[in-house]
C-alpha cells in the first residue's frame, strides 16, 4: 500500500481518469463559458494562501486563463481551501460555500486537506475535507507551488468543460451526510443558522 | 355743574366714610360702587349728549379762583378713570367676602380721594389746583401703596413718599417762579404770557416742571422708584396705579406742555427722552423674574411709548396716544387683576408659579392682555402702536421708529417668555378660583380689547376730536380768558 | 376691492384676486385638504382646529391682500396662531425661539412697510415701486434690509434658520407638512411680491440663496432625526428659489419650483408622519428595514426623493431644469454650478432618508411587527404622487398658468408649445418621451431579465448576507447607513460648514443682551440717593445736548 | 528587596537566574499581595504573561506570573501552585487590564477558573465541550482517532513516542551490533 | 425607423462596451507586465454569470435595482446621439438635452443604491456611502466645464455643442477639458477615485451582494454605460463624430487615456478624493470657465 504523498497522488489521478459523462449542446455551451471564466474567492483559509498571490499576479498571471479573484462569495465560482482547516475555519468555509451560487466548485490545496498532512494528530484540525464539503479537485504538496495550482485549475476547467465537475450537485444530494459530519465536529447547536439554503429558499422575486 | 360733581362726589364720599360705615357692614362698599356707577353714567350721558369740542367750563371766582374745563379730551380721561374705578370697585366687591382689606373705611376713603384727585388733575385749569390735586393723589397713593403694612409695602410707601415729596418741591418751585413772572396761576393766562418770558426763565421753569412731573410720569431717569413701589403694593392697587394715576399725570403734563410751549421747542428732546425711557425699561425687564416687577417694567415701557406719542405734538400722534392709553389701561388693569387673583392664595409672584397654575380661563385672559400690549393685530394695542409708528414714519423720525420697534421686540421677548411658562407642558397643581363676577369683569375687559381692535373706527372719531381739542391752545385760552 | 382702515381716509386697503394670489391660494387649499386628511388619526383638542382655521384664514388674507398693511396683519396673525399651534408639542426653548424670530420678522416687516408708507402715503402694491424710488439711498437700503430680514426669517434662509429646524422637528406630525409646505411659502410669496413689485436685490438674493442651498444641504446630510433632515432640506429647496429669483427671468422657475416643492414636501412629511404613526420612532437610527412592511409608503417616499433630488422623469426635474436655464440665461454660470453642486449633494441625504427608514435592517424588534400605515395616510400620498408623475410626464402642463401670473407681473412669458415639452431659450425636453422611454425600457429589460434561466432565490433569513464569512445575528450592528455622510466631516471645507452654526452667534447675542440687561437693571435697584444723582445728571446732559 | 520578600511572604530564597531575571516560588494565598507590592513599590508595572504548567504527577498547576520593570530592566517570575482538582484562583484583571485575556486563554486551555474575570469566553476554540486540550490527561491522539476519520493508507498516525523509541532501539541495536562486529573484527585483527 | 436606430445603438454600445472592457483588462495586464486575458474575456464573464444556476435576490427592490440601472444606462445612451452630423443614429437626443443627460448619468447610481440598501449588506451600503459622498465632488468640475460649454455654444443640445466646435473644445478650452477629465476618470471608476468598490476594504462595495444574473446585468450595464459616457465626452470636447471610425477612434483614445491614468495611480481615500476634487479640478474648472466666458 502506498503511503503519504503517493496516496495523495493516487487520489488525484483517480478522479481525473473517470469516464466522460453525456451532455447536450446547451449544457456544453454553458459549460464552455463557465470553463472560460472562473472567479476565485479571495479567501485565504490556511497557510497555502501565500501561494495564491503569485498565481494571480504578474509572474504566473492566472488571468490569461480567465481566472480572476472575486471578493465576495456571491460572485465567486471557485473557493480554494488552501491548506489545513481548523474547526473554526471550517465553519466559515461551510458558510461561505453555501453562500456561493450554483454552480460552484471547491479546490483543495495541500496535503492537509487530503489527509491531515502534518497536522494529522491535531485535535483541532479536520483530516479529510471531503467528509464535510464536496471537493472537485485536490492539488497536493506542502505547499503546492503556483505551477501546480495552475495545473489544478486547468484540470478543473477540463472537468467543468466536460460537465463532470458536479460537486455542488453532490452536496445537495448528500446533504444529510455532510451535515452529519459537520455537526460531529462543530457541535449540535451549530450554525449556519440559515440551515441549508436551497431547502428553504422561496422562488421568484 | 357736572364737572364739579366728578370731583366733589368722590371727595365728599371720601370724607363721609366714617358716617357711612356706621350704616352697616356692607353699606360702604355698595354705596361706593353706586356712586362710581352714577359718575360713569354721568360721563357717558355727557359723551352722548354733547358733540361739540368743549363740553363745559366751570369757574369759581375766575380768574384767580378755581376753574374746571371739561373738554372732549378731559371727558375721555374722566370716562376712562370712572370706568376703571367702577370695574375696580366691582372686582373688589366680588372678592371682598374672602379677601377684604383691613380697616375698609379708610381704604374706601383713599380710593375715592384718588379718583377725585385724578379727575381733578385732568379737569383743573389752574396750576395751583393742579398742584393741590397732585398732592392729594400723591398722598392717597402713598398710603395705598403701604396699605398692607408688610415690610416691602412700607418700604415702597416710604420710597413713594420721598420721591413724591421731591417732585412736589420741584413743582412748587416752578409754580412760584411762574407766579413771580406772570402774576397769575390760571393756565390760560400763563399760556398767553409764557412765550414772552426770557429764555433762561422759560428754560428753568420748563426744567423744573419736567422734573416735577417727570417723577410722576415715570420718565427714564426719574422712574427708579416705580418698580419698588409696584413690588411692594398689592396687585389690586397696582392696577389703579398703572390704569389711572399715571395716565392722569401724563395727561396733565402734556396738557400744560401744549399750553405753554405750543411750538414744540422741546419736542426732539422729549421724544428721545421717551424713546430712551422705553428702551431702558424694556431692557431692564428682560431678566426680571418677579411678575409684579416685570409688569412694572412693562408699564414703564408703555408709559414711555405714550410719552413719545404725546410728545410728537400732532393730531395723529396724540390720537395714537389716546389709543395706547386706552389699550394700556385696559390691558394692564386686566393683568394686575389677574395677578390679584393669583395673590389671593399666595404672595409668591415668581414667574415659575405660572407653570403651576391650572386655570385656563385666567390664562386666556392674560394671553389676550399680553397680545394687546404687544401690539398684535386684531387687538386695540396694535391700532395705537400702528398709528404712532405711522406718524413717526411720516415725520421721518426713523431712528425713533427703530428705537420703538426694538423696544417692542424686547418687550415681546419677556412677554413670550411668560406665555411659554404658561404653556408649559406638565402637571399643574395650583387651582385658582375665579368667581363668576370676576370672570364677567375679565371677559368684558378682554372683549373690549378685541372689539376696539377689530372696530377701532367706533371710537377713532372721538379720539381724533379729543386730540384736536387737546392740541388747540388758542381755543383753550379763548375759552378761559374770553376773547 | 378697496376700503379704508379705521375710518381714516389716508389709509387705503385693498383685497384683490390676482393670478399670483390664486396660485398660492390653490397651494393653501391643497395643503390644508391633504393635511386634514390625516387629522382623524390623531386626537386633537378642539382649540387646535380653531387655531388652524384662524391660521388658514390668515394665510388667505396674506395671499389676497393687495396692500402691505393687510399683508402685515395677516403675517402677524399667522405668526401668532402658528405660535399657539406649535405650543401643543414644542418644548419651551424651541417655542420661544420660534416666536422671537417670528416677532423679529413681523416687526422688521412692520418697519419696512412703514418706511414704504412714509414717502407716498400708501400701502398699496401698485404704489410700492414709486414709494421705493422716492426714498433716499440710505432709506432704500434700510428698507431692503428690513424687508429681506422679515422674508428670510420666514424662509429660513441660512443664518435666519435657527428657529426653523427645532420648530419642524418638534411640531406635531400633522402640522409639520403644513409648516413646510405652506408657512415657508408665505415667505416666498412675500419675496415674490418684493422682487416683482419693488426691486430685485440681485446680489443679496444670489449670495444668500446659494449659501443657503449649499450649507443647508450639508447640514441636512449630518442629521439623524428625520424631521430635522427634512427641515434642512426644505431650507435648501427654498434656497434654490431665492437664488433663481435673483435673476431677471427667474420668476417662472421660482413658481414652478414652489409648486413642486409644496407637493413633494407634503408627500414626504405625510409619509414620515405615517411612519412615525406606526412605529413611534423619529430617528433614522431607530428605524430601518420597513420596506417589506410598508411597501406602499416606500414607493411614495421613493417618488418623493426622486422629485426632491430633481431626477428625471418625475416633476422635480422640470423645475430644476427651469431654474438652471434661467440662471444660464442670466449668465450666472458659477451660481448655476453652485446650485447644481448642491443638487448633486442632495443625493446623499435623500438616500440616507430612504435607507434609514425603509432599507437595511430593522434596528428594533418591534419594527418587524408593524403594519402598513392607515389609508388616511396613503390617500393623500396617492394624490400627490400622481400629481408629481403627471407633471413629470407633461411638464408643460402648468406653463400656461405660470404665464398668466408672469403676464400679470409684466415679466417675460415662458415659451409654450405642447404640454409635453418644456422649452427654454437654451434647450427643451419632452417629458412624455422621457417618461415613455424610461417606462418602456424598464419594462422590456425587466421582462427579458425575468425570462433568464437563472432562478432568483430569496433567503428566508435576513442575516444571510455576504458578511466576510461571519454569521451576523440580532446583536450585530448591520444598519450602517443611517449615519451616512459623517466621513464628509473629514473634508476641510465641509468640516467648516458642519462645525459652525448660527447658534453660536445667537447665543452670543443673547448673552450680551442679558449682560446689558443686568447692567441696566442696576438703575432700578432701589438706591434712592444714587438714583437722584444719576437722574439729575442725566437730565441735564440730555437737555444741554438737545438744546445745542 | 529579596530579604523583604523572603521575610514578609515566607518564601524560599529568591533565585537569581541571571542578572535581571529573578524567580521566586510563593504560596498561593500570598501571591497577590506580593504582586501588588512589586507593582506599587518596585515599579513592576508590566505583566508580561501568565503561564501554566501542568504537574499532573504532583496534582497541581504551576502558575507563573512574569512581570517586568522597564526602569531597571528586570524581570520577576512569581510561581505559585494551585490544586488541579479545584483549578481555581483569583483574577488579576483589576490590577492589569491585559490579565483579562491571558486568563481567558488559560481558562480555555486548562480549565482554570479565575474569580473576578467577567469574560471567560472561549478565545480561539469554538463550542469546545471536551476536556480542556492542554491538560495533560487530554490524550490528543486518542481524541483524534475517536472523533475524526482518516483517509485509508495513512499508516503514520500512530504514537510517535513509541515509534521513535522503537526506531531508536533498532538504531541502537544496529549500532551496538556494528560495534560488536567492529570489536570482534579488531580482536580478530589483533589475533 | 427610430426603433431600428435605437436597437442598433444598443447593439453597438453593447459590443463596443465589452470590447473596450476586454481591451481595458488586456492593456492593464500589459501595464503590469503580464499577458492578460483574451479580449472577449469580459463578455465570457458576463455570459457565465447569466448562465449561473441560481442568483440570490433579497426582495423586489433588490431585484428591480439592476433593472433600473440598466434602464438608466440605456436611457443615457439613447439621449446621446452617436453622430452629430447626418440624420441617423440620433437616438432620442432631440427630445432631451444635456441637463437631462447629466441627471440620467446618476439615475443608475440611484437604482444601485436602492438595491444595495434593500440587500441589507452593510458593506454594500459602505460602498454606496462612499460613492454618494464622492459623487458631488466628482460632478462639480464636470458641471462647471459643461456649463461653460453650454454658455459658449449657446445651447444645451448635445448635437449643437458638438457641431459648434470649429476646433475641438479640448484645445479651445484646455482647462475645462482637464477639469472634466478628472471627473471623467472618477466617473469611469478608475484610480485614483475608485474607492467605491474596493474589494478588500469594503468587500467590493455596492456589488457585494449581487450574484448570478444580477451581476451579469450589472456588467452589461457597465459596458453600455461606459460607451455612452465616452460618446458624451467625445461630443462635448473632441469635436463630435460623424462616422463610426471617427467615433471609435476618438472614444478609444479617450478610453486609453483613462486606462493609462488609472493604471498609474494609487487609490485615494474618500475624504482625500473629495478634498482633491473640490480643490484642484474645481479651481481649474473655475479658471477655465472665467477664461472661456470672459468676453
Amino acid at each position: 500500500m502506498e503511503t503519504g504523498f503517493l496516496q495523495e497522488q493516487k487520489v488525484l489521478e483517480g478522479d481525473l481518469n473517470s469516464e466522460n459523462s453525456h451532455q447536450n449542446s446547451v449544457d456544453f455551451l454553458m459549460n464552455w463559458f463557465r470553463k472560460q471564466s472562473i472567479f476565485v474567492l479571495a479567501y485565504g483559509t490556511g497557510c497555502g494562501a501565500i501561494e495564491m498571490p503569485p498565481t494571480f499576479t504578474s509572474r504566473y498571471d492566472a488571468e490569461r486563463l480567465g481566472i480572476r479573484g472575486a471578493a465576495t462569495p456571491r460572485q465567486a465560482d471557485v473557493i480554494i481551501v488552501s491548506g489545513y482547516c481548523s474547526y473554526k475555519t471550517l465553519r466559515r468555509i461551510i458558510r461561505t460555500y453555501e453562500q456561493m451560487s450554483n454552480p460552484k466548485y471547491l479546490l483543495a490545496l495541500g496535503s492537509c486537506t487530503v489527509n491531515g498532512g502534518m497536522y494529522w494528530d491535531s485535535y483541532n484540525t479536520i483530516k479529510k475535507l471531503e467528509d464535510y464539503l464536496p471537493v472537485d479537485m485536490y492539488v497536493n504538496g506542502c505547499m503546492p507551488r503556483p505551477e501546480s495550482i495552475l495545473e489544478g485549475f486547468i484540470a478543473l476547467q477540463k472537468e467543468i468543460g466536460e460537465g463532470k465537475a458536479s460537486s455542488w450537485q453532490k452536496y445537495e444530494e448528500n446533504y444529510e451526510f455532510y451535515r452529519k459530519n459537520q455537526e460531529a465536529v462543530l457541535g449540535k447547536k451549530v450554525e449556519p443558522s440559515y440551515e441549508a439554503d436551497w431547502y428553504l429558499y422561496e422562488g421568484g422575486l | 355743574m357736572s364737572s364739579t360733581l366728578f370731583i366733589a362726589l368722590p371727595l365728599l364720599f371720601g370724607f363721609a366714610t366714617p358716617l357711612l360705615s356706621r350704616l352697616g357692614k356692607n353699606a360702604l362698599a355698595y354705596t361706593s360702587v353706586l356712586m362710581q356707577l352714577s359718575l360713569l353714567g354721568l360721563a357717558l350721558s355727557l359723551l352722548l349728549a354733547h358733540s361739540s369740542t368743549t363740553v363745559e367750563l366751570i369757574s369759581i371766582a375766575a380768574p384767580l379762583g378755581i376753574s374746571f374745563v371739561l373738554s372732549t379730551a378731559s371727558l375721555l380721561m374722566v370716562l376712562l378713570f370712572t370706568l376703571l374705578m367702577t370695574l375696580f370697585s366691582l372686582y373688589y366687591l366680588f372678592q371682598r367676602r374672602a379677601n377684604a382689606y383691613a380697616n375698609e373705611s379708610k381704604f374706601f376713603t383713599l380710593l375715592n380721594m384718588l379718583l377725585a384727585a385724578s379727575i381733578g388733575l385732568v379737569l383743573s385749569s389752574d396750576i395751583f389746583n393742579i398742584y393741590v390735586f397732585f398732592e392729594i393723589a400723591g398722598i392717597s397713593a402713598y398710603i395705598l401703596s403701604a396699605y398692607s403694612k408688610t415690610a416691602l409695602a412700607l418700604e415702597s410707601g416710604l420710597k413713594y413718599l420721598l420721591t413724591g415729596a421731591v417732585a412736589s418741591i420741584f413743582l412748587l418751585f416752578a409754580i412760584v417762579l411762574i407766579y413771580l413772572h406772570v402774576g397769575s396761576l390760571n393756565l390760560a393766562v400763563i399760556a398767553e404770557q409764557f412765550q414772552l418770558l426770557p429764555y433762561n426763565v422759560k428754560l428753568l421753569i420748563s426744567l423744573l416742571l419736567l422734573i416735577g412731573f417727570g417723577f410722576k410720569v415715570e420718565v427714564f431717569p426719574l422712574n427708579f422708584w416705580v418698580t419698588d413701589v409696584y413690588q411692594g403694593s398689592t396687585s389690586l392697587v397696582n392696577a389703579l396705579f398703572s390704569g389711572i394715576v399715571v395716565k392722569a399725570y401724563l395727561f396733565v403734563f402734556f396738557h400744560i406742555l401744549y399750553l405753554f410751549l405750543p411750538q414744540g421747542e422741546f419736542t426732539l428732546f422729549l421724544l428721545y427722552l421717551g424713546g430712551v425711557s422705553m428702551l431702558v425699561a424694556e431692557v431692564a425687564g428682560l431678566r426680571q423674574t418677579n411678575l409684579k416687577r416685570l409688569f412694572a417694567y412693562s408699564s414703564l415701557g408703555q408709559v414711555a411709548l405714550i410719552f413719545v406719542a404725546f410728545a410728537m405734538q400732532n393730531i395723529q400722534a396724540v390720537q395714537a396716544a389716546f389709543f395706547i392709553v386706552i389699550a394700556h389701561s385696559l390691558a394692564k388693569f386686566m393683568l394686575f387683576l389677574a395677578l390679584a387673583s393669583l395673590e389671593k392664595t399666595e404672595q409668591n409672584m415668581h414667574i415659575d408659579r405660572l407653570k403651576q397654575i391650572d386655570s385656563p380661563f385666567l390664562m386666556v385672559m392674560m394671553f389676550l392682555a399680553m397680545l394687546s400690549l404687544l401690539g398684535i393685530p386684531l387687538f386695540v394695542g396694535f391700532v395705537g402702536k400702528f398709528l404712532l409708528l405711522k406718524s413717526l414714519a411720516v415725520e421721518g423720525m426713523l431712528t425713533l421708529l427703530v428705537m420703538v420697534v426694538v423696544a417692542s421686540f424686547i418687550e415681546a421677548i419677556y412677554y413670550f417668555k411668560l406665555m411659554g411658562y404658561m404653556l408649559h407642558k406638565g402637571t399643574r397643581s395650583e387651582k385658582v378660583e375665579v368667581s363668576l363676577g370676576e370672570k364677567m369683569i375679565f371677559v368684558s375687559l378682554g372683549l373690549s380689547l378685541l372689539l376696539l381692535g377689530v372696530f377701532p373706527m367706533s371710537i377713532a372719531g372721538f379720539l381724533q376730536n379729543a386730540a384736536e381739542v387737546l392740541l388747540d391752545q388758542t381755543a383753550y385760552i379763548t375759552l378761559l380768558v374770553g376773547g | 376691492m378697496e376700503f379704508s382702515l379705521y375710518g381714516l381716509s389716508d389709509i387705503v386697503l385693498s383685497l384683490k384676486v390676482t393670478a399670483l394670489a390664486n396660485f398660492f391660494a390653490l397651494l393653501i387649499v391643497l395643503s390644508t385638504l391633504t393635511v386634514l386628511f390625516i387629522a382623524p388619526n390623531y386626537r386633537l383638542k378642539r382649540s387646535f382646529y380653531l387655531l388652524f382655521t384662524l391660521l388658514v384664514a390668515s394665510l388667505f388674507l396674506i395671499v389676497y391682500a393687495h396692500d402691505y398693511l393687510l399683508f402685515f396683519i395677516g403675517w402677524e396673525v399667522m405668526s401668532i396662531s402658528t405660535y399657539f399651534l406649535l405650543s401643543f408639542t414644542l418644548s419651551k426653548e424651541a417655542l420661544h425661539k420660534y416666536i422671537l424670530f417670528a416677532m423679529a420678522s413681523a416687526l422688521s416687516l412692520f418697519v419696512a412697510i412703514l418706511l414704504l408708507y412714509s414717502t407716498q402715503h400708501s400701502f398699496l402694491y401698485e404704489d410700492a415701486k414709486q414709494s421705493y424710488l422716492a426714498m433716499s439711498d440710505g432709506v432704500q437700503q434700510l428698507f431692503t434690509l428690513f424687508m429681506l430680514i422679515a422674508i428670510f426669517i420666514k424662509l429660513g434662509t441660512i443664518g435666519f434658520h435657527y428657529w426653523l429646524v427645532d420648530a419642524y422637528e418638534e411640531s406635531h406630525n400633522l402640522f409639520t407638512p403644513f409648516l413646510s409646505a405652506m408657512l415657508s411659502k408665505m415667505g416666498l410669496y412675500a419675496l415674490i411680491l418684493f422682487v416683482a413689485n419693488i426691486t430685485q436685490a440681485t446680489y443679496v438674493l444670489a449670495v444668500m440663496g446659494l449659501l443657503t442651498t449649499i450649507i443647508a444641504t450639508f447640514k441636512a446630510i449630518e442629521q439623524e432625526s428625520i424631521k430635522r433632515l427634512l427641515a434642512y432640506s426644505s431650507i435648501a429647496q427654498l434656497g434654490y428659489i431665492v437664488t433663481v429669483l435673483s435673476v431677471a427671468d427667474g420668476m417662472g422657475g421660482a413658481l414652478y419650483h414652489a409648486l413642486i416643492h409644496t407637493l413633494v414636501k407634503l408627500l414626504l412629511f405625510i409619509n414620515i408622519a405615517g411612519v412615525i404613526y406606526v412605529t413611534q420612532k423619529e430617528k433614522l437610527s431607530d428605524l430601518g428595514g420597513l420596506i417589506y412592511k410598508l411597501p406602499q409608503s416606500f414607493v411614495f417616499l421613493l417618488i418623493g426623493i426622486i422629485v426632491l433630488a430633481g431626477m428625471p422623469p418625475l416633476g422635480g426635474f422640470a423645475s430644476k431644469f427651469m431654474i438652471y436655464t434661467a440662471l444660464l440665461d442670466a449668465k450666472y454660470l458659477l451660481l448655476l454650478a453652485g446650485v447644481m453642486f448642491s443638487s448633486a449633494s442632495a443625493f446623499i441625504y435623500v438616500y440616507k432618508l430612504i435607507y434609514g427608514i425603509y432599507l437595511g435592517h430593522p434596528t428594533h424588534k418591534n419594527l418587524e411587527e408593524v403594519k402598513e400605515v392607515p389609508w388616511t395616510f396613503l390617500a393623500p400620498q396617492y394624490l400627490l404622487a400622481s400629481l408629481l408623475v403627471i407633471i413629470g410626464t407633461f411638464p408643460g402642463l402648468v406653463i400656461p398658468y405660470i404665464n398668466r401670473i408672469l403676464g400679470e407681473l409684466n415679466l417675460t412669458l415662458l415659451s409654450f408649445e405642447t404640454i409635453q415639452t418644456l422649452i427654454t431659450s437654451y434647450a427643451q425636453y419632452n417629458g412624455f418621451v422621457v417618461m415613455g422611454a424610461f417606462g418602456g425600457i424598464f419594462v422590456l429589460v425587466l421582462m427579458m431579465f425575468m425570462l433568464l434561466r437563472s432562478k432568483a432565490k430569496k433567503p428566508k433569513n435576513r442575516f444571510d448576507i455576504a458578511y466576510c464569512a461571519e454569521e451576523p445575528n440580532e446583536a450585530t450592528h448591520l444598519h450602517y447607513g443611517y449615519s451616512m455622510g459623517q466621513e464628509l466631516k473629514r473634508v476641510g471645507l465641509i468640516h467648516l460648514i458642519a462645525k459652525n452654526s448660527s447658534k453660536y452667534f445667537y447665543d452670543f447675542l443673547a448673552k450680551q443682551m442679558q449682560y446689558f440687561s443686568e447692567v441696566v437693571r442696576k438703575i432700578y435697584s432701589g438706591n434712592l440717593l444714587l438714583n437722584f444723582n444719576i437722574a439729575v445728571l442725566f437730565l441735564i446732559i440730555l437737555l444741554l445736548w438737545s438744546l445745542k | 528587596m529579596f530579604s523583604e520578600i523572603k521575610n514578609r511572604f515566607a518564601t524560599d530564597d529568591v533565585e537569581v537566574k541571571r542578572k535581571g531575571l529573578y524567580k521566586v516560588v510563593v504560596k498561593h494565598e500570598r501571591l497577590f499581595a506580593l504582586i501588588v507590592m512589586l507593582k506599587e513599590m518596585y515599579d513592576y508595572k508590566t505583566l508580561n504573561t501568565i503561564t501554566c504548567t501542568d504537574w499532573i504527577e504532583e496534582g497541581h498547576f504551576a502558575l507563573t506570573y512574569i512581570m517586568t520593570t522597564l526602569k531597571r530592566n528586570e524581570t520577576f517570575m512569581l510561581q505559585t501552585m494551585i490544586l488541579r482538582e479545584e483549578a481555581h484562583t483569583k483574577s488579576l484583571s483589576y490590577l492589569f487590564k491585559q490579565a483579562q485575556i491571558m486568563e481567558r486563554d488559560l481558562h480555555e486551555m486548562y480549565g482554570i477558573k479565575f474569580e473576578g474575570n467577567e469574560n471567560l469566553k472561549e478565545l480561539s476554540l469554538e463550542n469546545w465541550v471536551h476536556t480542556p486540550p492542554l491538560r495533560r490527561e487530554f490524550d490528543t491522539l486518542e481524541f483524534v482517532n475517536n472523533h475524526l476519520t482518516f483517509r485509508d493508507g495513512r499508516d503514520d498516525n500512530i504514537d510517535t513516542k513509541a515509534e521513535s523509541k522503537r526506531l531508536r532501539a533498532i538504531k541502537k541495536a544496529e549500532k551496538e551490533a556494528a560495534k560488536k562486529a567492529k570489536e570482534s573484527k579488531k580482536a580478530e585483527d589483533v589475533q | 425607423m427610430i426603433l431600428f436606430d435605437l436597437l442598433f445603438m444598443l447593439l453597438v454600445a453593447y459590443i463596443t462596451g465589452f470590447l473596450y472592457y476586454g481591451l481595458y483588462r488586456n492593456i492593464t495586464a500589459r501595464f503590469q507586465r503580464r499577458l492578460g486575458p483574451p479580449v472577449w474575456q469580459s463578455f465570457l464573464d458576463s455570459i457565465k454569470f447569466f448562465s449561473k444556476e441560481e442568483s440570490i435576490s433579497h426582495g423586489w427592490m433588490f431585484y428591480l435595482g439592476p433593472v433600473i440601472m440598466m434602464s438608466g444606462a440605456i436611457m443615457t445612451l439613447f439621449f446621446i446621439p452617436l453622430f452629430h452630423t447626418g440624420e441617423s443614429f440620433k437616438g432620442l437626443s432631440s427630445y432631451g438635452n444635456l441637463f437631462l443627460v447629466l441627471y440620467l448619468l446618476v439615475l443608475g447610481a440611484l437604482g444601485n443604491a436602492l438595491a444595495v440598501g434593500a440587500s441589507g449588506n452593510p458593506f454594500g451600503v459602505m460602498g454606496v456611502t462612499r460613492g454618494l459622498s464622492r459623487l458631488f465632488a466628482l460632478e462639480l468640475p464636470f458641471y462647471i466645464s459643461v456649463i461653460a460649454l453650454i454658455s459658449v455654444s449657446g445651447s444645451a443640445d448635445i448635437v449643437c455643442i458638438a457641431a459648434s466646435q470649429t476646433e475641438w473644445n479640448a484645445f479651445a478650452y484646455p482647462l475645462l477639458f482637464i477639469a472634466a477629465l478628472f471627473s471623467f476618470v472618477g466617473m469611469m471608476g478608475q484610480a485614483p477615485f475608485d474607492v467605491v468598490g474596493a474589494p478588500v476594504e469594503v468587500y467590493s462595495g455596492p456589488a457585494s451582494e449581487f450574484s448570478g444574473k444580477f451581476l451579469a446585468l450589472l456588467m452589461s450595464q457597465s459596458a453600455i454605460f461606459t460607451f455612452a459616457k465616452l460618446v458624451l465626452m467625445v461630443h462635448l470636447f473632441l469635436g463630435g463624430a460623424s462616422g463610426f471610425v471617427e467615433l471609435l477612434a476618438k472614444s478609444f483614445g479617450l478610453f486609453l487615456f483613462v486606462i493609462a491614468f488609472g493604471a498609474m495611480y494609487g487609490r485615494f481615500k474618500t475624504p482625500q478624493s473629495i478634498d482633491f476634487l473640490l480643490k484642484v479640478p474645481t479651481s481649474i474648472a473655475i479658471v477655465g470657465l472665467i477664461l472661456a466666458t470672459w468676453s
